[in-house]
């Protein structure tokens, strides 16, 4: 580190803002921080002065890739610029809002949001998954919503590889340790294997809030005179920095680095003060007591008070003596930027100050007021009675700088698509199909997740009619009338590598369709975007492809995108991570009785019929990568009105009761799919290929926008009726068949349920125990 | 054989939830004049004598504490 | 009937269990940990879920609770008092019952759908069952094996306190495959497993947890 | 102001899967010679001088650790 001022704190030695006027030269370590020289420059133009050390905190923080959004900040817009006033209809909040919020009728509004957690599981994987739930819990409470379940799409390096061992365990019971000690059924998520996420596994986190409409609370601080109050947990050391690490380029050295004294940049959660906090918070808006609010996660108190300011109509000022300290001699840089967890910020009107304080004290609440709105323009903070920080709160928390990064098509996009994997030597033989079904079945990617989802309570509450292993995740909302919601979430990365455009457009059907496969409508969408360098062109290609191909996809099915998140620097050495955009994707649904299971042999004779189309498919499939470890060709064709159809006889059909259960089809393709059917369903079938066609092509090509359906014998007609007369393709592909305990594809092969079994539950607990 | 102590505490500037909910309980219990308290792990091994120190640092560090957020002594203890 | 729920801070399934108890036919009446008195119920459910974050050990501090002080001195005089997993638990430190929960053999949290079968019918809970009925209900928790010496697992057989058992595959390593107990006058239960997650097919595997409400709403008017 | 610790263990004829998984998997990393391995607790306090043994007793006994599945030691640490 270069020279600096002396921060040890304690009066006198107070890098304050007059200190800060009559000392223009000091050298401050910008660089560090993560600031390049021209962002610097920046904020000496906008302060007309250099940045107090507290300032330069903030910016740094506030300016970084995670905050500010500085990269993708100009792909981003397309998402409102492909948003029709249509699909906007039903949104009461969007981007720009800490979590999106629809309307789904008879007065409830939901909000649902994913985020990333990545590095930080990496370096520390309980806490980092853990903290990565509960920040993701904090940002839909900060909506005004009751939290009512999560999701946790995660990634992770090959699953025999010694690392994985390590991160696996630690992150699924840092995900299930904080969710269920929050009393949060996990609803859904995803567990994905690749090479590429060796060394930086992603853990995404959603979470799903309700609330009636009239309770939806938007963070902005307005009203002079108004107390900004600091409430939840102490503020020490953790994580200080932990931004600016988590999305910058100096991630190796961040232990380190920054000119700091040597901190963690990871934080310990405390599930328990954030369920009394959620409890709390409640209390709080139910007894109208709030104006304002927003959540402290990265960058926290920077965040939180310039966030408001700017979100407000006046100015504000803060009193960093009043904040609760856990740990002793902080100065003004560290507690604006330390990241301590279960904390939150709200702004109260002052006759109502002890009223909040009082609901505070019955939950045992640590609450302080620690400022107020002012009429003044700018964000004035003090420490020890001096003025440390004096800005104009949009220039920290809006106007961070905008990259118009370098784009490029990598070259070798074409070598990988003329790397057919249709042309891939395939099994034939029946006893070669039977080895591949149980291969495929047992691989990681394919066999069943229980090992991880039995670490996470999908029961408290009571509210909850679909979890793992469904393809969407369904929950009660209202008791009385029984309408409920349902969410999923997806991306195929390896897709997204062929073809970025296509493979998020993919990842967007899977999650719609998965939606549409519990009888559910999808109303909107979220994302979160995972993604290596952006200062490499080819990832910023990428991005830019993804981003585009889930926006056009949107429009087209007529959902809009609410929010999401990007992480970017996911990668390791020069290595990028496969494009992975995941998708989220919610529903409602009016009758929660009528959703569709997902498991056959629930009525007494069940024809199992296949929708849409099977083609020759093989780009990027999951058989390619076992068999092969092939990753060449182009992804799965896209057909989004097909994919609109499907849903709407989905629908129908499960409205109806003409629809026991349905599956849908994804990686792995039928056989997976029937196999899945079968086993938890616990009931065997009897299927036959269509006549003619190549029966591996059948069983395992990866072509979308197909759902296996099960349809009681009695509803046949009707149901197949509606199909041909709505121009859905379809074909009768079997029976299910409760008496033979296996599943026998005819002219292939007869395999008994337990041998199945064994393969598809055996691989998980063998590999973690 | 010799009984070695793996002592691992959660570092000072870290947050602990379980000590702090063990501080939080005392007083409600009447139990008063205590001011912190810190709650961590202790690990008891019987180790073979050729095992050396280095080994032992090397196991404390990789298995049985994350030094992100962990701090760790080892111990031979007297038989 | 008025059936109390107790909520401490950290408890998670006391919205279940009341659902229940309404579903039984009981009325559900909320009590707080920091509550001096019972409100006139006519028995307790102490709810699962991470009382005071549980980080110490299960239940450990929650016995300390006012309220567990009346629910001692009320089960002293015989009324039913119902401890699902985190009630267990504190039921079991606050010396309700014999024995401890601890950690899981497996060292993982465990939600799935577990059969159980039924050792003893005869207690104020569980009168609505069969003698070796097989029931499906939910079990979800971290620390649920059950440990006691031999000398009280043999008391806890010969008098037949042992409530349910698990059948099939033991998720925790609970000593003799014991999922639930009882006092020695059955009106004191604990379990691990959770009733009150099976009273409707739509939300839960079954509803075979049901029968615990309404037996103890039977003994309750009986009485 | 005096620092006092309290080591709570699983009693020796308890099973400890926990210490158990530990040494289970140390063979598996590498490291030989480890034939046993049991894990408890470490609480550090910082108590007030007029707090006497029998009170650290007390709460170690009614709070910290449970007598029917552990040990505990309570010693006061040198300043
Ligand atoms: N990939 C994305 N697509 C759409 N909106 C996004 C995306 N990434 C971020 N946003 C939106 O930008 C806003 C800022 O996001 P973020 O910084 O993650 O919120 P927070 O401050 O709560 O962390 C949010 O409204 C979020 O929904
Ligand atoms: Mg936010």
């Amino acid at each position: 580190m270069t020279d600096t001022i002396d921060t040890a704190g304690g009066p006198g030695h107070i890098d304050s803002v007059d200190r800060a006027k009559t000392s223009p030269d000091v050298d401050q370590p910008f660089r560090e921080l993560g600031l390049k020289d021209d962002e610097y420059q920046r904020i000496r133009e906008i302060l007309g002065r250099r940045p107090t050390e507290a300032e330069l905190a903030m910016y740094s923080v506030m300016w970084s890739e995670h905050c500010s959004y500085k990269s993708s900040k100009v792909h981003l817009k397309y998402f409102g610029e492909t948003t029709t006033d249509e699909m906007r209809a039903k949104m009461l909040a969007g981007i720009g809002e800490n979590a999106g919020v629809v309307d789904i009728g008879d007065g409830w509004a939901v909000t649902f949001k994913l985020e990333s957690h990545n590095h930080p599981s990496y370096v520390e994987p309980y806490q980092g998954a853990a903290t990565g739930v509960g920040g993701i819990v904090r940002d839909i409470m900060a909506m005004g919503a009751r939290p009512v379940a999560v999701a946790d799409p995660l990634r992770f390096g090959p699953a025999d590889a010694p690392d994985t061992k390590r991160v696996l365990p630690g992150i699924v019971a840092g995900v299930g340790g904080y969710g269920n000690c929050l009393g949060l059924p996990n609803i859904g998520g995803e567990v994905v294997f690749d090479e590429s996420y060796a060394g930086n596994p992603l853990v995404n986190a959603m979470c799903v809030g309700v609330m009636k409409t009239e309770d939806l609370h938007l963070a902005h601080a307005s009203g002079k005179g108004n107390k900004i109050i600091l409430f939840g947990a102490r503020t020490g050391l953790d994580g200080i920095g932990g931004v600016s690490v988590l999305a910058s380029e100096t991630f190796d050295g961040d232990e380190s680095g920054g000119g700091r004294k040597k901190l963690p940049s990871v934080q310990v959660g405390d599930p328990f003060a954030e369920k009394v906090l959620i409890e709390c918070c409640l209390d709080l808006y139910h007894s109208g007591l709030i104006v304002g609010i927003q959540d402290l996660g990265g960058a926290g108190l920077s965040c939180a008070t310039s966030e408001l300011a700017a979100a407000g109509d006046g100015g504000m000022r803060v009193d960093l003596d009043q904040v609760p300290l856990r740990a002793a001699g902080m100065n003004a840089a560290e507690i604006l930027s330390s990241e301590s967890q279960e904390r939150m910020c709200a702004v109260v009107d002052p006759s109502k100050v002890d009223e909040f304080m009082k609901v505070c004290q019955k939950w045992d609440v640590t609450a302080n007021v620690i400022g107020e709105v002012t009429d003044g323009e700018n964000l004035e903070i003090y420490w020890q009675d001096e003025l440390v920080v004096d800005v104009p709160p949009r220039t920290v928390a809006h106007h961070g700088p905008v990259y118009q990064r370098p784009v490029e098509r990598p070259g070798e996009q074409d070598l990988i698509a003329a790397d057919n994997a249709n042309t891939l030597a395939r099994p034939s033989t029946p006893d070669e199909l039977r080895e591949t079904i149980l291969t495929m079945a047992a691989s990681p990617n394919l066999c069943s997740r229980a090992w991880v989802t039995d670490q996470y309570d999908r029961y408290v509450r009571g509210n909850t009619v679909l979890a793992q292993p469904s393809d969407g995740g369904v929950l009660r909302i209202d008791e009385e009338t029984g309408r409920g919601i349902a969410i999923a979430t997806d991306c195929n990365a390896r897709y997204t590598r062929l073809d970025p455009y296509t493979g998020a457009q993919l990842a967007l059907a899977e999650a719609y369709r998965n939606v549409a496969t519990t009888g559910a409508t999808p109303m909107a969408v979220t994302n979160c975007l995972n993604f290596g360098s952006p200062e490499d062109p080819g990832v910023m290609w990428q991005f830019q492809q993804a981003v585009r191909g889930l926006a056009d996809a949107c429009a087209e099915l007529g959902i809009p995108v609410t929010g999401g998140n990007v992480s970017f620097y996911n990668q390791t050495g020069q290595q990028a991570i496969l494009p992975t955009p995941v998708v989220g994707v919610l529903g409602t649904i009016d009758d929660v009785t009528r959703r569709i299971p997902t498991g056959i042999g629930g009525e007494e004779g069940e024809t199992l019929i296949l929708l849409g189309e099977t083609r020759e498919e093989f780009g990027g499939s999951e058989w390619a990568r076992v068999a092969h470890d092939h990753l060449g060709g182009t992804p799965p064709k896209v057909d989004l009105a097909r994919e609109k159809l499907l849903a709407e006889i989905l629908l129908a059909g499960s409205r109806d009761g003409m629809i026991s259960a349905a599956h849908d089809l994804s990686e792995g393709g039928l056989a997976q799919a029937l196999v899945e059917t079968a086993l938890v369903g616990e009931c065997g079938a009897r299927v036959v290929l269509p006549e003619g066609a190549d029966p591996f092509v059948q069983l395992f090509s990866e072509s979308a926008g197909r759902v296996l359906v099960a349809v009681p014998r009695s509803e046949e007609l009707r149901f197949t009726d509606m199909c041909t007369a709505r121009g859905l393709p379809w074909a009768k592909v079997g029976v299910a068949d409760a008496g033979s305990n296996s599943l026998d594809i005819q002219d292939v092969t007869e395999i008994p349920l337990p041998e199945l079994r064994e393969a598809w539950e055996g691989t998980l607990p063998k590999l973690f125990g | 054989m010799a009984r070695v102590v793996v002592d691992v505490m959660p570092k000072q500037e870290i947050l602990d939830p379980q000590g702090q909910a063990v501080a939080n309980a005392l007083p409600r219990l009447g139990f008063d004049g205590i001011t912190e308290v810190r709650q961590g792990k202790r690990f008891e091994l019987e180790v073979a004598d050729d095992v050396d120190d280095a080994t032992l640092a090397n196991i404390a560090e990789t298995l049985l504490a994350n030094p992100v957020i962990e701090d760790f002594v080892v111990r031979r203890a007297e038989a | 009937m008025k059936i109390g729920i107790i909520t401490f801070p950290g408890t998670l399934d006391d919205v279940d269990a009341a659902r229940a108890v309404r579903r039984a036919g009981g009325e559900a009446v909320a009590l707080w940990h920091a509550d001096h008195d019972l409100k006139g119920v006519d028995a307790v459910v102490v709810p699962g879920g991470f009382s005071y974050g549980d980080y110490l050990r299960c239940g450990a501090i929650a016995k300390f609770a006012p309220v567990m002080t009346e629910v001692i001195i009320a089960a002293g005089k015989g009324m039913p008092v119902l401890g699902v997993c985190n009630g267990f638990q504190i039921l079991c430190e606050s010396g309700l019952l014999p024995g401890v929960l601890t950690r899981n053999a497996g060292l993982h949290y465990v939600c799935r759908d577990q059969w159980l079968k039924v050792e003893n019918n005869s207690s104020a809970w569980t009168t609505r069952y069969d003698a070796g009925a097989e029931l499906l209900v939910p079990i979800k928790h971290g620390e649920g094996n059950y440990v006691a010496d031999e000398a009280v697992l043999d008391q806890l057989e010969g008098e037949g306190r042992v409530l349910f058992r698990y059948a099939g595959e033991n998720p925790n390593g609970s000593r003799r495959d014991i999922a639930g107990i009882t006092d020695a006058r059955g009106r004191i239960a604990g379990m691990m497993p959770h009733p009150e997650h099976a009273i409707d097919p739509l939300t839960g595997p079954t509803d075979d947890g049901l029968g615990m409400f309404l037996s103890v709403l039977d003994s309750l008017v009986a009485a």
